[in-house]
C-alpha cells in the first residue's frame, strides 16, 4: 500500500499552538526539580539539547506538555517546567494520542525509551504512527533496560550478556527506524546525544511536522551499556557514520540514489534504514499525509457547524428522539 | 370474524427462531408497539456469541422475550406464556422454560427431517405428543409470507425471509397492538429496497389479516395500557440510556465528551451510539486495545475533557494498571463495565454480575475508586450522569457497573426535563493556590495536591493555564507540591488520604428508600430485610411483590452506590433479623456488608447468565420468614 | 540492520517433530465439533484447506497444536482434531512461543484475524516474527472486526464507514506484509481464501519454514465487508494480482528486478509489498536465521551437558551453595 | 591495645551512605560474617529507585540494616543502636530513626560546605552540637583509607572507593567478626583486577587495624553465637529462596521450568538467578511486556512444563486477564507477585502488602485462585514448592504473595534435606477417560474437563500423547466433555465448581500451629489473638514477646494460605476475645475474616513502605489488652 498524497495541505506540527510575546531561554523551561540521572548519563545532554531548543519554538509555555512512560529517560518530564505527566510503562503513546486529539493547540511530546517504546509498548507506537497523530516521540535508545538495572532490550544485540543473559542474548533486535517505516510513519529521524547541532536540528523538523514524528536518539548509559555508540562520537567517526540529507546520493549495495526524504513511497528510505556500516543519522522520511487529530476534530466541527440548536437544545432532541409518547 | 376477547393484565411472549430469522427486530417492534399502546413492558433479547450459528441448530437459536402489562412491572417475566417458534431447534432450546399450558405456536415449515434432527429430535413433536400440555397452534408462516409476497418477484430466500414480519403481524392482531408505527419503521428501514420494503410491509399486514380473518385462533387478548405518571415517554434499552446520560453529563458540565475504547460485546454498541453524536462534540477514538482506550480517555481527562472508556469485564481487567494510575494521578475518568458472564471469555452474550470484587479490589497496591451502578436499563441513564458527577467533583475514576441485561433489556422511559438534571461544576483551577516562603503577596505557586478540604479533591488544572505548569505521575507524590516523595510518613498519609477522599463522597449521598411497608404499621413488622444492586432490582421487586401478595412482610432496599457504601445503610440492616443478598454471583455484595457490618448476610446466588427469576427469589425469601 | 546469515543450517520448521506411520485424510483432522461460521464464511475455505494439507505433512496428530486468540477466525482450532487452545485475544503469538520454546517436538500453528493480530495483539506479533519463534501464522484478514460485530479494524481502508465510523475512518491501515518486514520477520507471504491451490502452496512453504511464517489470508467476510477482495477473485483479476515467484522480474515504479524471496536484505521484498496495483501475493520473504526457539534450547542443552551430576544432585549443589556454616 | 570487651545479646546496625558508596555491599559481607559466626540475624536494605540518584542528597541515600544476636531473633530491628554514616545525607536521612544514646559513627571526610547544603544542613551537625545526645565518633574513613591504598597508584576517585571496606574493617574489629569470608569474597570477586581487589582487602584490614590499634574505640563487643538446631546453613535472601524452591519443585516433580517474565522491580532478581540456571532444564523467557511473560508460561504449562511468572503489583494488573484464562483452562501456573508500594508505580524499591485483595478478586467474573505467602526471607523457599504442589496436584494458576521486604531482607537458611522435600506427581493423563455411547469395551474418548472425584481437578494432557486430543479455550465449557456450553444450568455448576475446586485445598492443609502458651495453663490465659499473614510474622512475634515479656498474655497465629483459608481457622478466632490484624495496607486480611466468620477483627493499618516495627504491634496489642 503506498502512502495516499495528503488530503489536504498540512500546515506545522505547531500551527494551532499559541505562541509566546515574551522572550524564553532555556532556564524558563527548566523546572526546580533536581536532576536524578547518573554521573554521564547521556539523557542530561538531551535534556539540556531540548531545554535550550524549545524557546526556539516561540511556543507558550503552558501549551507545551511532555509525556512519559517509565524508564529512567521518561524522568524526563520532572525537569522541564511545562506540563507533564510521567506515566505507566510503555502507554505515554495513547495517554499523548487522546491530549493531541482533544487539544489542537497543545504541542504534545512523548518521551520513551527502547524498553518503554519497543517492548511493552511497541503496539501504542506503531498505532500511533500509522494514524499519524501529532506528537515529537523522543525515543532514546540505550540498548538497554537502565531503570531495572540491566536487562537486554529491544535493541541489544544478539549475543549480549546482561543480568538476564548470563550466556547471552538470542533475540534478534529490532532496528526502530525500519519498524516505524513498515508502520506507515510519515516522519522518521535518528540522531544521537552527543552531537547537540545535529539533535537540534532533528528536533526542530520533528517538532515542525504535522503527524507522528519518531525521533530515535542513540543514548549512552554508562552504568549499564557504557560505549555502545562510542564509535558513532567524535571526529574518528566520520567514515562509520553517514549524514543523511535531502538530495544527498547515497547507495546501498550495488544501488546508488539521491535520498528523498519526501518521497511518498518509503521503500528507498527503508532500503536505507538496513544499512548498519556506516549508520546514517538524520531524517529518513518526512512526507505529508492528513493527521488523525486533525480528521477527528475535523468530524466533529462539521458535524457541530451542521447544527444551528445549542447545545441544550441538541440534548433534548436526542433525549427525545425516536418512538415516543406521551401521558398526560 | 368477530372474536371473543379475554382481558389479560400482563402477557410474556418469547419469539424465537434461527440467528438469521430477525426475532431480535421481531420483539424490538413488537415492544415499541406495546410502548405506544401504553403498556408497561421490559424486555430480555438472548442471542448466541456466534455472529450465524450454524442454521437450524440449537446453538443457533436466538431470541426476544417481552413482558408487558396493565400495570407497572420490574422483569421480563420468570416464563413465557407464549413461544413464538420459527424452527424445531427453537421449539427444543426454549421448551423447558415454559409452564404447562402455555400457549405455542411454531412454524411448520422448518420441520422436516433434517431440521428436526438438527435440532436433536429423534421424532417429530407436533405429531409425537409431547406438546399435548400446551396449547400448540401449527402456521406454515414460512409458506404463507412466500405466497402472499409473490407479486414482488423476490428470490425464494429473500421472500422467506419476511416470515418474521408475517408472525410479528399475527401476533399484533392478537394482542390488540397498534400497527402503525411498524409499517412507518419498515418504511423507513428499506426506503432504498422497494420490494423488499414492500413485501415486508405485506408480510406484515397478511399476518395480522390471517388472525383477522381464519379461525385458528379462537380468543383475542386485550391488556389494557398501565397508568403512567404523566410526561413523554420511550422505549430505551441500558446501553442507550448509558450513552444519552454520558452526552447528557457533558452537556449539564459543559465539558467535551472523549470516548477511548476497543469494541467488546456487550458493550460495544455505547461506542456505536456516542461515535453518531459528534454534533455534541464528542470524540469517538477506537483504540488498538483496551488499554490504548483507557490511556487515551484519561489523556483527554487531563487535557480537560470527560474522559470516558467502555468495556466489559475482559477490558476491566487489561485497564487495571491504568485505573491505578488514575487513582494516583486524581483526575476524573469513568470506566465503564458493561458486565457479561466470566471468568475470561466466559460467555460474552449473558449477563452477570461477578466482577463488583474487581471493580473495588482489582488493583495493585491501595487504589479505592466509587462504584455506581444502575438497576433497570432506563436508570442507566442516570446512573451515568451520577457517575460523572462523581468523577468529575472528587477528581476520581468511577466504575459504572452495568451488565448484559441492562444493556439490551428495554423497558419505557419517561423523558426527563432538562432542568431537572443535575448541573456539574468542573470548577478548574485557574491560579495559583500556595503560597511561597518567598512570596510577601498571596499564593505565587500552584501546587497540584493541595486539597480542597470538604473534598479533599485536588486541583484540576489544565494544559494551556499559565502559570499552573506541573508535572504529575505514578509515582508516590509529596502531600501538597505533589513532586516525587519517598518519605514513609507521606505515603502513609497519602494512602489513607486517597481512601479518605472516597469515603467523603457517602456524605452527598441521598438517605437510602427502604421498601417496607410494614415500618408504617409500628407493629415490628418485616424480619427480613432483601438487599440488591444494579440490575437484580427487578427480580427481587417482584419477588418482594410475591411474598407480599402471600401475606407476608419483607422489606427491600437497592443500593445504587457501591463505594463508598450509603452511610445510613449500616443502621437499616441492624434493624431486620435476616438480610437476603440475591446476585448474579458468589456473594460479592454479600462479602461487603458482612466485612464492613458483621452482619450474617445470606446469598442467594446463581450465576446462570440469565436475570434471576422472581420465583426463587421470593422462596429464598420465605426460607427466612 | 541486516538479517545477518544462520549460525548455522536451518532444518525444516517440522525436522523434530514425530512423523505417522499411518496415512492420513482431511477427515482425521475433522473434529467432531459443529462449525459455527455464517453460510459463505471464508473461513471455510480456509479450513477445509488445511484440513486436506496437514495429512500431507506426515506428522504424528497428536504433535500438532493449533492456538488462537478471539475472533471468528479464531474458533479455528476447535474444528481440527488436534490439540488447540482458543486463547484471549491478541495473545495467541505469546501463548504459542511458549509452546514451540518448551517443545521442539511440536508443530505450532497459530490463527489469528486483523484485529487480534494487528489491534490489540499488534506487540506480540511483532515480537515473535523479530525472534523467529519457530510458528506458522495464518492471518485472516477480512479488513473487519468480524465477531464484534462489523467495527473498522487496522487493515480497513481509510474513509470506511462501519458501526463505529459512521463518517469513515480515519486511521490510514496497516499493510501487514511492510509491517512484518519492518519487523525483521523472516518468512512472509500472502494468499486469498479462494484460491485454494496456491493458499495450500504458500501454506506449505510457510510450515517448511525454519522460524516464525506469517501469512496473510485475504478472507472474506460475506456479512460484514462482502466482497472486499472480490476484484482478486477469478479469470477476470488475473491483471490486478501479481502471482510472485522467487525470479520473476518485478516492476515497481521505474526499477525492475528479480524477485528473490531469499535475499537477506529485506528492501526489495519491502519495495513490493508497497505495491497495490497489481497487489502482488505468495511469498516476498523466506530467509534463514536462527530461531529463537531452537537457540534457548540449545542454551539449556549446552549447560545440562556440560554436568554429569543428577538433577538431585545438582539441587543439592544448587541449596549448598555459597557461604555455609554447620552446627552441630 | 587490651580493650575492655562489652557482652551484648544483640545488636541493631544500619550503614548509610549514598548510592554509590556500596552500603548494600558492605551490609550483605558484614551479615555473612555475623553468620558464620554463628548469631541470629535478620536484614533490611532500603535504596532509592533511582539507578544512582544526585550524589550527596537525601533521595540518592541507600542503606543496609543488620540485626544480629545471641538468641533467635524475628526482625531486623525496630531501630538501630549503631548508624554508620558516610556523608551528611546519610546522617540527616537517617537520624529521626535513632534512639538518644546510640552510636553514630561518621565519615568526617565529606562534611564540606557543598555536600551539608546538598543534604538541606544549614550548619555542621558534628559541631552544631545536635548530636550531643549520641556517642558521635568522627572519623576520616575517606583519607585513611586513599592514604592507605596509595601504594597501588589508583586515581583517587577508585581509591576512595574502597571507603566501604574500611568501614566494614572497623566495624568487624568493634563486633568481632570473623575476616576471611570478607577477604576471600573480595578475592574472587575482583579476581581480574588485582589492583582493586588488593586495595580493597587492604582498606578492610586498615579499617580492621585501626580499631585496634587507636584508642577511638574505647569497649569492643561480643556478641555470642546463637544456639541454632543442627545442620548446614547459608544466609539467603527471599529472592534468592524463592528462585531456589522454583528449582527445587521443577527437580521434585520431575518437570521442566518455564519462566516467562518481565523485568520490574524488586521481582527482577528471580528472573536474573532463574537465568543462571539453565543446568537445572530451567528456560526463562525475557518476554516483551507482562502479558506474553504469563502468555508464554500458560502456553509453556499447557505441554507439560512448570510455568512460572514473576512479577510486582504493575505487573500483575496486566496479568489479571490472562490469569483469568488460566482458571478456565484448570492449568498449574504459578504467579509470583513481590509485592511494592502502590497504587499505580507506587513506591518501586519500598515493601507493601496491599495486593492481597487484588489476588483473591482482581479479574473479571467468578475466579478463584490459591494464595501462598512467605512469611521470612527463608520461608521463600518451602512457599514456592507449597505453591506448586498446589497448583500442579489441582490444575490451578497460584499467587505466590511475596513483598520487597523477603524479597531482598536475609536471614540464615537451614538448608533442608533434599529428602524432606516433598515430592510433586504431576500425574498426567495418557489414556481415555470417558466412555462413549458407542463403544463397547472401556473407556475410549478423552473428556478434558472430567474430575478427579477428590480434588475437582481436571486431567492434565499434554500435547504428544496420542488419542488425547483436545481444544480448551476462555468459553465456558461444558461440565465432563469440555465443548463450549451457553447453558444456563451447566454455567452455574461450573462456576460453583471452579470454587469448590478451590476450596477443597484446606482438606490437605495442616492444622495451624497458635503460639499461646497461655493456653496450657487451663486458666483462660491470653484473650487477645494476633493474625498475620505474609512478611509482618517477624514484627507481630517481636511485639508479641515484648508484650509477653511485660507479663501479659497474648496468642499469635500465622497464615500461609489466604485462599483458601485454613478450617481450624474459624474456631481459633473465636477462642479469644479479642483479634488484631496488622498488615501493612488498609485492612485486607482483616475484611477477608471479617467477611467470612464475622469475627470483629480490629485492623493496625501502616503503610509506610517499610515492615512494621514490633514496638507499634506491642502498643497495639496492649490497647486490647
Ligand atoms: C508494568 C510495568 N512493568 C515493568 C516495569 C519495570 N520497568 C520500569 S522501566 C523498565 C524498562 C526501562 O527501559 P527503557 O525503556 O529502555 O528505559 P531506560 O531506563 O533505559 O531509559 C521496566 C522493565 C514497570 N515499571 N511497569
Ligand atoms: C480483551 C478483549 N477485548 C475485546 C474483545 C472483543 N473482541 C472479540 S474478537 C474482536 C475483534 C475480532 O476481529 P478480528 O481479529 O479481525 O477477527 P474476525 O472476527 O474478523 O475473524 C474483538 C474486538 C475480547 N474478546 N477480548
Ligand atoms: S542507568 Fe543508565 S540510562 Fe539510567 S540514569 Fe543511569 S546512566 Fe542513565
Ligand atoms: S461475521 Fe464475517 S468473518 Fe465472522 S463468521 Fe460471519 S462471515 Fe465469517
Ligand atoms: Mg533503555
Ligand atoms: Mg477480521
Amino acid at each position: 500500500m503506498t502512502a495516499e498524497p495528503s488530503l489536504h495541505p498540512l500546515g506545522s506540527g505547531l500551527e494551532l499552538v499559541p505562541t509566546s510575546h515574551e522572550p524564553q531561554s532555556g532556564k524558563d523551561y527548566t523546572s526546580d526539580q533536581e536532576v536524578r540521572w547518573c554521573p554521564g548519563c547521556g539523557d542530561y545532554a538531551v535534556l539540556k539539547a531540548v531545554q535550550s531548543f524549545l524557546p526556539d519554538l516561540g511556543l507558550r509555555r503552558e501549551n507545551i506538555v511532555f509525556v512519559s512512560g517509565i524508564g529512567c529517560s521518561s524522568r524526563f518530564p520532572y525537569y522541564l517546567d511545562t506540563f507533564g505527566m510521567h506515566s505507566i510503562h510503555g502507554r505515554a503513546p495513547a495517554i499523548a494520542t487522546g491530549i493531541a486529539v482533544s487539544r489542537p493547540d497543545l504541542s504534545v511530546w512523548v518521551v520513551t525509551g527502547d524498553g518503554d517504546a519497543l517492548s511493552i509498548g511497541g503496539n501504542h507506537l506503531i498505532h500511533a504512527l500509522r494514524r499519524n497523530v501529532n506528537l515529537t516521540i523522543l525515543l532514546f535508545n540505550n540498548r538497554i533496560y537502565g531503570l531495572t538495572k540491566g536487562q537486554y532490550s529491544p535493541t541489544s544485540e544478539a549475543g549480549k550478556v546482561t543480568k538476564s543473559t548470563p550466556v547471552g542474548s538470542i533475540d534478534h533486535p529490532f532496528n526502530p527506524v525500519s519498524l516505524a517505516l513498515g508502520a506507515e510513519a510519515t516522519f522518521v529521524a535518528r540522531t544521537i546525544d552527543s552531537d547537540r547541532r545535529h539533535l537540534t536540528s532533528v528536533l526542530a523538523a520533528a517538532a515542525a511536522h504535522r503527524g507522528a514524528a519518531l525521533v530515535e536518539i542513540y543514548q549512552n548509559c554508562p552504568i549499564f551499556n557504557d560505549g555502545a555508540f562510542d564509535d558513532l562520537r567524535g571526529p574518528a567517526s566520520d567514515d562509520r557514520i553517514l549524514r543523511l540529507e535531502p538530495g544527498l546520493d547515497v547507495t546501498v549495495g550495488d544501488r546508488t540514489w539521491r535520498h528523498d526524504p519526501t518521497a511518498v513511497d518509503p521503500s528507498d528510505q527503508f532500503a536505507l534504514s538496513r544499512l548498519e556500516d556506516p549508520v546514517p543519522v538524520g531524517i529518513f522520511r518526512q512526507v505529508e499525509r492528513a493527521t488523525y487529530d486533525d480528521e477527528a476534530r475535523e468530524q466533529v466541527a462539521s458535524a457541530v457547524a451542521a447544527s444551528t440548536a445549542t447545545r441544550e437544545e441538541r440534548l433534548a432532541g436526542l433525549l427525545n428522539a425516536g418512538d415516543t409518547w406521551t401521558v398526560v | 370474524m368477530p372474536r371473543q376477547v379475554t382481558r389479560l393484565d400482563r402477557v410474556v411472549i418469547r419469539f424465537a427462531g434461527d440467528s438469521g430469522d430477525g426475532m431480535q427486530l421481531t420483539g424490538t417492534r413488537f415492544t415499541q408497539e406495546s410502548a405506544i399502546f401504553g403498556n408497561d413492558l421490559m424486555t430480555l433479547p438472548n442471542f448466541p456469541a456466534e455472529i450465524r450459528a450454524p442454521q437450524g441448530t440449537i446453538p443457533g437459536v436466538s431470541s426476544f422475550q417481552i413482558h408487558f402489562a396493565d400495570h407497572d412491572i420490574l422483569t421480563a417475566g420468570d416464563a413465557p406464556d407464549v413461544l413464538v417458534a420459527m424452527n424445531p431447534a427453537a421449539l427444543r432450546a426454549n421448551l423447558a422454560d415454559l409452564p404447562k399450558g402455555a400457549t405455542i405456536i411454531v412454524d411448520t415449515h422448518d420441520f422436516t427431517g433434517r431440521n428436526l434432527a438438527k435440532a436433536g429430535y429423534d421424532a417429530d413433536p407436533l405429531e409425537s405428543g409431547e406438546l399435548d400440555a400446551y396449547q400448540l397452534h401449527r402456521v406454515d408462516l414460512t409458506g404463507m409470507t412466500v405466497e402472499a409476497v409473490k407479486e414482488f418477484g423476490l428470490s425464494r430466500k429473500d421472500a422467506a425471509r419476511a416470515k418474521n414480519m408475517f408472525a410479528l403481524g399475527l401476533l399484533c392482531w392478537l394482542y390488540g397492538r397498534p400497527t402503525e408505527s411498524t409499517i412507518g419503521f419498515l418504511e423507513r428501514q428499506f426506503a432504498r429496497a422497494p420490494e423488499i420494503r414492500d413485501a415486508n410491509i405485506l408480510a406484515f399486514t397478511t399476518g395480522w389479516n390471517f388472525g383477522e380473518t381464519t379461525e385458528t385462533f379462537a380468543v383475542r387478548y386485550e391488556i389494557a395500557p398501565a397508568a403512567q405518571a404523566p410526561g413523554t415517554y420511550r422505549n430505551i434499552t441500558g446501553n442507550l440510556a448509558l450513552a444519552h446520560g454520558l452526552v447528557a453529563a457533558a452537556v449539564r458540565s459543559g465539558l467535551p465528551l472523549f470516548l477511548g475504547s476497543y469494541p467488546i460485546t456487550p458493550a460495544s454498541d455505547i461506542l456505536h451510539e456516542l461515535s453518531r453524536q459528534k454534533v455534541f462534540g464528542v470524540t469517538t477514538f477506537q483504540a488498538e486495545d483496551e488499554i490504548a482506550g483507557i490511556g487515551a480517555a484519561l489523556g483527554a481527562a487531563y487535557a480537560g475533557s470527560l474522559g470516558v472508556t467502555t468495556t466489559s469485564g475482559p477490558g476491566v481487567s487489561l485497564k487495571s494498571e491504568a485505573i491505578g494510575l488514575a487513582v494516583a494521578l486524581e483526575l476524573p475518568l469513568l470506566v465503564v463495565n458493561v458486565q457479561r458472564g466470566g471468568p475470561s471469555t466466559g460467555l460474552p452474550t449473558k449477563t452477570e454480575q461477578a466482577d463488583l470484587l474487581q471493580a473495588m479490589y482489582g488493583r495493585n497496591g491501595e487504589a479505592p475508586i466509587p462504584i455506581v451502578a444502575p438497576s433497570t436499563p432506563s436508570d442507566c441513564f442516570a446512573a451515568a450522569l451520577e457517575a460523572a458527577r462523581i468523577a468529575i467533583t472528587w477528581r476520581t475514576p468511577v466504575m459504572l457497573l452495568s451488565d448484559g441485561y441492562l444493556a439490551n433489556g428495554s423497558e419505557p422511559w419517561r423523558i426527563p426535563d432538562l432542568d431537572d438534571l443535575p448541573a456539574i461544576d468542573p470548577g478548574f483551577a485557574t491560579t495559583p493556590n500556595h503560597t511561597s516562603k518567598a512570596s510577601s503577596n498571596g499564593a505565587d505557586e500552584f501546587w497540584p495536591y493541595q486539597r480542597d478540604p470538604e473534598t479533599l479533591a485536588r486541583p484540576w488544572a489544565v494544559p494551556g493555564t499559565a502559570g499552573l505548569e506541573h508535572r504529575i505521575g505514578g509515582l508516590e507524590k509529596g502531600d501538597g507540591h505533589g513532586n516525587i516523595s519517598y518519605d514513609p510518613a507521606n505515603h502513609d498519609l497519602m494512602v489513607h488520604t486517597r481512601a479518605a477522599k472516597v469515603a467523603r463522597i457517602a456524605d452527598t449521598l441521598p438517605p437510602l428508600t427502604v421498601d417496607d411497608p410494614s415500618a408504617a404499621r409500628g407493629d415490628g413488622g418485616a424480619r427480613v430485610l432483601v438487599v440488591g444492586w444494579g440490575s437484580t432490582y427487578g427480580p427481587i421487586a417482584a419477588g418482594v411483590r410475591l411474598v407480599r401478595g402471600a401475606g407476608h412482610d419483607v422489606a427491600q432496599v437497592h443500593l445504587r452506590h457501591l463505594n463508598p457504601l450509603p452511610r445510613d445503610l449500616g443502621e437499616i440492616l441492624k434493624r431486620y433479623d435476616r438480610v437476603l443478598v440475591p446476585e448474579m454471583n458468589l456473594g460479592q455484595l454479600s462479602l461487603l456488608l458482612r466485612a464492613r457490618y458483621l452482619v450474617d448476610a445470606v446469598g442467594l446466588n446463581v450465576v446462570r447468565g440469565l436475570p434471576l427469576t422472581s420465583g426463587e427469589i421470593a422462596d429464598a425469601i420465605e426460607e427466612l420468614l
